[in-house]
């Protein structure tokens, strides 16, 4: 069983894979996006309370979701390098960043727009996008330290741990933000929650979600290729990859 | 394989320092009452092997042991045996050479003042104990520091560049040192880039570019 | 396909979305925007490792170094 | 007749603070930076009491962050540059004690010192002498947590050239859920509410983060060490 983990540390494997599925990630995540946005724009009844602004859902929930699940994804490549020394794992970990962090500006530019109509101002400190925006902070502080070492190796370690110990406080950040957002505003604002959705409302939410994850899938894999360059310079494997 | 296992034995160690391949392949087996003078022109990793070979450093590829076992698993055994001195002398400049002395070596074993006073005799620097180490000259920061690598008591001594702004009095001193340190039974690694002079008694490593 | 938003019928109202077009669009202009930098960064990203390891290979070609140590054998001059 | 651990923990903690009171004006720094801070703001907003007293204890609670945060930088970088930190990780007692010990001696020196010059600028700021048992004790309790986040900052930053700016950027985004019970806690009190949740929450996240921040701190120093 222990073989495709340990094949996932040799570079030019994890090269060669991530170059094959770029292509088919690509491909579906345009599949499920194109359908998400058509059935969520044009076929998805209007929202009783909020109209049709509801329909800003179908690109605020996956980024939110996306931006939290790249997190994650980097920070769990980031405990595989850092306790079994697998190389790959900062490639990973140094792909997913930017990727996650993109989509975090994402989330919080629908969520402010979609509060316009709701809260009259495009920023009133809502529980979920505050955290969002602590995300990016975290983000950010990520991929600073690990550009700021010369030694590539010793700021893939260095952003690894930074990693670790943000994943870890990212679900008491976004409690205690809820605690303090409680604490002052009190439940009298509409919360910022998703409408109570019917069927036909959920599909093209589920397929928008189903395909950014997709697409996250498809750049990680092109992201990956350029990382794991960048740390195997040296390895003859290399001359070969890049006639391909 | 010989009958006592090695104070130290470096197998293979590589080390890269971003696209540098700084050691390439180093191999160095040691055993009690030897000295050792690593040498070569500068850049081409002597301070990285040593650094390596006190732990400081894991070495992408090889490995170093420490009398038969790699010295990750048995780590603090192997660091109360050694003593390692930086090109720096490391002394806090606020602290009297004898506090230097004493929170250094007190971590690593019980040790009285008067003790610590007696190395720094012999070192030739008992007159400044009380100074704060800033107002000392290179060469005295230098020889404290061989005062602390004297009061540590360690069988393996690493020392990195330690003739450096050591005067003709200072050099005589630790070459006896260290001869004495061999005749007691204890190995010294040696980095230095000039000449020593040893005699026959120093094994010698060359690192080239 | 569910209750089927009426505005396929009225056509133009589909792009005013309910009088919400100014929060709407932007956002999925937006989107439209992130998905994209995404992919040009990422295959950006990709050619320049491309062409820096390409250059490190050739440089490698060049100089091949020999090996940088010399290991003395243990018995010249050491104690047994 | 090997040192064990406590005693090398009390050695490393009496090293620190003699070195610190050996700079004493490295000592009042922080502080005045936090008075600095914190006079900032009555200048800024009005100088109604009333209207401070709500202010008061966010303004008390981001200028004690900012000012203990400015010291962090010192905490390994110092030992760092003139290569006695090399001597400490090699001296068979393992970082993590010497981290512990140091950070420790850190907190004693900067965060209790905040917490003792609060009741001056709680005053200044209004905020009623009745609270000021709770104020110091989530005072305490955050810049203790604070310490060991900056602990963790200041390892992965210590070899780096402009490395404070980065400490905070670092640092800062760890330490909100510290200064929202904090701040909070000091609210409810002033407004006679009990503030025992808030308290509560920040005794738990002080527990939580001094138990795993000694190790992520030793792996940090580990990293920039190498």
């Amino acid at each position: 069983m222990w073989t495709w983990f340990y094949k996932l540390a040799s570079p030019p494997y994890v090269y060669g894979t991530a170059a094959a599925l770029a292509p088919w990630f690509l491909g579906l995540a345009a599949i499920a996006i194109g359908y998400g946005v058509v059935d969520g724009l044009v076929f998805a009844p209007p929202d009783y309370q909020q109209g049709d602004a509801f329909r800003i859902i179908y690109v605020h929930v996956p980024s939110a979701w996306l931006s939290l699940f790249a997190y994650v994804s980097m920070a769990v490549a980031a405990a595989i390098a850092l306790i079994w020394r697998i190389k790959m794992g900062h490639a990973v970990a140094a792909a997913s960043a930017p990727i996650g962090a993109s989509f975090t500006l994402l989330a919080l530019a629908t969520g402010s727009l979609w509060g316009r109509p709701m809260w009259g101002t495009f920023w009133a400190w809502d529980p979920r996008l505050t955290s969002e925006l602590i995300l990016l902070f975290l983000y950010v502080g990520v991929m600073s330290l690990r550009s700021a070492f010369e030694d590539p190796a010793r700021g893939d370690r260095a952003a690894a741990l930074l990693a670790l110990v943000g994943v870890v406080n990212v679900p008491i950040i976004h409690f205690s933000v809820v605690w303090w957002n409680s604490l002052h505003q009190g439940a009298t604002v509409a919360k910022f929650g998703k409408p109570t959705m019917a069927a036909s409302m959920l599909w093209p939410l589920l397929s928008m979600a189903l395909g950014f994850m997709l697409f996250y899938g498809a750049v990680l894999c092109m992201r990956l290729q350029g990382e794991v360059l960048n740390r195997e310079r040296q390895a003859k494997w290399v001359a070969e990859a890049i006639k391909s | 394989m010989n009958t006592a296992p090695d104070d130290i034995c470096v197998d293979r160690v590589h080390v890269w320092r971003g696209d540098r391949h700084v050691l390439k392949g180093v191999s160095l087996a040691m055993g009690p009452g030897q000295l050792v003078h690593v040498s070569g022109p500068n850049g081409t990793g002597k301070t990285t092997l040593l650094r390596v070979i006190c732990g400081l450093l894991r070495p992408e590829q090889g490995s170093v042991s420490w009398r038969g076992q790699p010295i990750s698993t048995v780590r603090s055994e192997y660091q109360a045996a050694l003593a390692y001195a930086s090109h720096e002398p490391a002394l806090k400049g606020d602290l009297t050479a004898l506090e230097n002395l004493r929170f250094a070596v007190g971590l690593k074993r019980r040790v009285s003042p008067g003790e610590l006073r007696a190395s720094l005799e012999q070192t030739g620097v008992a007159a400044c104990a009380d100074l704060p180490a800033r107002v000392l000259s290179a060469g005295q920061r230098r020889r404290v520091a061989m005062a602390r690598v004297l009061a540590m008591n360690a069988p393996l001594w690493l020392l990195d560049e330690p003739f450096t702004n050591l005067d003709a009095a200072g050099t005589g001193l630790l070459t006896s040192l260290l001869q004495s340190h061999a005749q007691g039974g204890g190995s010294a690694l040696v980095v230095a880039h000039q000449e020593l002079a040893m005699g026959r008694d120093m094994r010698r490593l060359e690192l080239t570019a | 396909m569910g209750g089927g938003g009426n505005q396929i019928v009225t056509g133009t109202g589909f792009w005013s979305m309910g009088g919400y077009a100014r929060y709407v669009w932007p956002c999925f202009a937006f989107a439209g925007m992130i998905l994209g930098w995404n992919l040009w960064s990422a295959r950006r990203y990709r050619v320049a490792a491309q062409l820096r390891a390409r250059r490190a290979l050739e440089a490698a070609e060049t100089d091949r170094a020999a090996p940088t140590v010399v290991t003395i054998p243990r018995t010249a001059g050491g104690k047994a | 007749m090997s040192v064990g651990p406590c005693e090398a923990f009390a050695l490393v903690v009496r090293r620190e603070l003699r070195l610190s009171f050996r700079r004493p004006d490295q000592l009042l720094q922080p502080l005045v930076f936090f008075l600095i801070v914190t006079t900032l703001f009555p200048l800024g907003l009005s100088l109604q009491l009333s209207l401070l007293r709500d202010m008061a204890p966010g303004v008390l609670w981001v200028a004690a962050l900012l000012s203990s945060l400015l010291s962090l930088d010192s905490l390994f970088k110092s030992d760092a540059d003139d290569g006695t930190l090399e001597q400490l990780a090699l001296c068979g007692q393992g970082l993590t004690v010497i981290v512990v010990a140091k950070t420790f001696a850190h907190w004693l020196v900067t965060g209790l010192a905040l917490v003792l010059v609060s009741p001056v600028v709680g005053t200044a700021l209004g905020i009623p002498g009745s609270v000021f048992a709770t104020m110091m004790l989530s005072l305490g309790l955050g810049t203790l947590t604070l310490s060991w986040l900056g602990a963790i900052g200041a390892g992965l930053t210590v070899g780096l050239k402009r490395g404070n700016v980065l400490l905070s950027l670092i640092v800062l985004p760890l330490a909100m859920p510290l200064l929202i019970f904090g701040a909070g806690a000091t609210d409810r009190a002033i407004s006679g509410v009990s503030a025992a949740g808030a308290l509560y929450f920040l005794a738990a996240l002080c527990v939580f983060t001094c138990t795993l921040a000694p190790f992520a701190a030793t792996a940090a120093l580990h990293i920039t060490l190498e």
